[in-house]
């Protein structure tokens, strides 16, 4: 009880609590202000061993001091180091820049409070003032306009005619043949008002779009030419394979003249086979 | 206006307290959010004068100002003068869309034209109310082409000038064709990549 | 208060024009739930009448009532009386004032803007959570503005004019300069935009 003399009280700075703090920062800032002095002519190294006895206290009751203490201790112990040694021009950050920028975050962050605060002194709407709590709308809606643009049109089309088709089930279209006889009939008639070689597409009846439609309308109008060709009513010509196919009516002795079969090789071997 | 500096020793006639109860009477009714029931001003004031009192000597200030107190609903609320509100209605446009159905009829009718009301249904699939065929007269979007002499001579129907108008088009024959449109679908089968080898 | 009855044939102060538009002018920042530009005035008025000259009239007559005419926001607008809070608020409800976190981050968003998280949290020296980004965004008072070509592209971010309203302030130039934040601290609730009394 009389022996070892009673620890020192701590200081009084033990007592601080990092509780209340919102981060380092924050409590720089409080024991900054405390040094009652205007913050630019702040002592840096006062404030840094304030804050270093308050994070030792703080560590000798409790353990566990979230790291972004730690860091600004470290931090702020190595500052002070550097502030105490003479100056080094070889270092590439002076510590009495990096002191400064300590004092002007602290001074911003003062700054900002101040501002916080003059905000919240003033009367805010909806608590000091109120605004018309009923505010009349004075205006007509004209609902006569029409939203609508020619995209929109379209789109409505194709969807309209999709979903038409995905209902109906599947009709193959009736597909409208040329028979041989009325390419016979066609070729009759229009064979006559020809002067000279004409090409075989163009005996075909008019207005043909569907390919299909088209080729069997080909096919029966060569069968019809063909015909013609052995009763000698006419003469077919075909310069080379897939070439265009002419045809004109028959003159005498023309056959032989232009040194050009009725028919194609081909055709002539189809023959034979048939 | 400004009520006089009030000196509160020398109100024999009990002016303050009145102003002060016009003041509050204005500020309720300003920020309530609904008709202010007397009642609820006579909370506020103090005792020996009446709510109604100071809501009828409020509305006097008001008389043929912007803003009138007017008596609803069982409250009281500024409301603007008659005479000054069409002066400050704003007409804002709201235009209206078509509903799908009565979009993919008059794209039907724009193809399709002169078409009656069964084709049309013929082309959708599915039927068409008379009530769509409506909205698009109402539009003046359609107008009758006179009518088709096919048994119960349905009316055949056109698209408008107001049609193009209000698609931007100079003539019918601006609209794409139907196979620009269609391209692609019109053929299944024959897509790309599934052509016939000659 | 009520203009005393007007004879339109002996009007030689060309009095009956400015009460109109004295009228008008009340009428429409009545009404209106935001503040009112002066240019929305001047559409109404007659050539050779400023809005704001009328404005300024408007809010000599309101001077000392129980609802005041205010310049906020770039515009005017209606507010009651401050010294009238204390009663109103007793029966009519008020939102829940800003908890200090989100007051702080609002001051450094208001002066630093356009600012990111990362910013505020450095300026703070400390993490800032989501729900306080939340309520200012919930209560109008910041909005984003645009990103920051850093990594990760941090929204940054601004204050609105309904911040402006809150606050009663003409604009963002009515804030103390921040010179003038540490030197003696800015008197409160003086600043420009509150009342406009002559």
């Amino acid at each position: 009880m009389t022996g070892a003399a009673a620890p020192a009280p701590p200081p009084e700075v033990l007592h601080v609590s990092l509780e209340g703090y919102e981060g380092p920062l924050d409590l720089l800032l409080e024991l900054a202000r405390a040094q009652k002095v205007d913050i630019a002519r702040l002592s840096i190294l006062a404030l840094v061993d304030q804050y270093l006895a308050v994070i030792e206290g703080a560590r000798r009751v409790r353990l566990e001091i979230a790291a972004d203490w730690l860091v600004m201790a470290a931090w702020l112990a190595w500052l002070k180091s550097r502030l105490l040694l003479p100056e080094d021009p070889e270092q590439e950050e002076d510590a009495e820049a990096l002191a400064g920028q300590l004092a002007e975050r602290l001074a911003e962050l003062e700054r900002m409070r101040a501002a916080a605060r003059w905000l919240g002194a003033r009367p805010q709407l909806g608590q000091e003032v109120l605004a018309r709590g009923a505010p009349e709308r004075l205006l007509r809606q004209d609902r006569s306009g029409l939203s609508a643009d020619l995209p929109a049109l379209l789109r409505g089309y194709v969807e309209a005619l999709r979903r038409a088709h995905a209902k109906r089930p599947y009709r193959p279209v009736p597909r409208r043949l040329w028979t041989v006889q009325e390419a016979l009939e066609q070729l009759q008639g229009l064979i006559g008002t020809l002067p000279g070689w004409g090409e075989l597409q163009r005996f075909l009846p008019p207005a043909l779009r569907d390919p299909v439609e088209r080729r069997a309308a080909l096919a029966a109008t060569l069968i019809a030419g063909l015909e013609m060709a052995r009763g000698g009513g006419i003469e077919l010509r075909q310069e080379t394979a897939f070439g265009p196919i002419l045809l004109r009516t028959a003159r005498a002795g023309g056959a032989q003249q232009d040194g050009a079969g009725a028919v194609m090789p081909e055709e002539q071997s189809h023959d034979a086979a048939a | 206006m400004t009520p006089p500096p009030e000196d509160p020793g020398h109100d024999p006639a009990g002016i303050a307290p009145l102003e002060h109860a016009l003041r509050l009477a204005e500020a309720l009714v300003f920020a309530a959010d609904r008709p202010v029931p007397p009642e609820r001003l006579q909370e506020l004031l103090p005792p020996g004068l009446r709510a109604e009192a100071v809501m009828t000597l409020l509305a006097a200030r008001y008389a043929g100002r912007g803003v009138q107190l007017t008596e609803v609903a069982g409250g009281y609320a500024f409301r603007t003068a008659p005479d000054l509100a069409p002066l400050l209605t704003r007409v804002v446009e709201v235009p209206r869309r078509l509903p799908r159905v009565a979009m993919e009829a008059l794209a039907i009718i724009a193809y399709h034209q002169p078409v009656t009301r069964p084709e049309i249904e013929e082309i959708r699939g599915t039927s068409l109310s008379q009530a769509t065929l409506e909205t698009l007269l109402e539009h003046g979007l359609i107008a009758p082409r006179g009518r088709k002499e096919v048994p119960g001579r349905p009316s055949l129907w056109g698209t408008t000038p107001r049609f193009l108008e209000q698609f931007g088009l100079r003539e019918l024959t601006d609209l794409p064709r139907r196979e620009e449109l269609l391209a692609g679908e019109a053929q299944p089968g024959l897509g790309p990549g599934q052509g016939m080898a000659p």
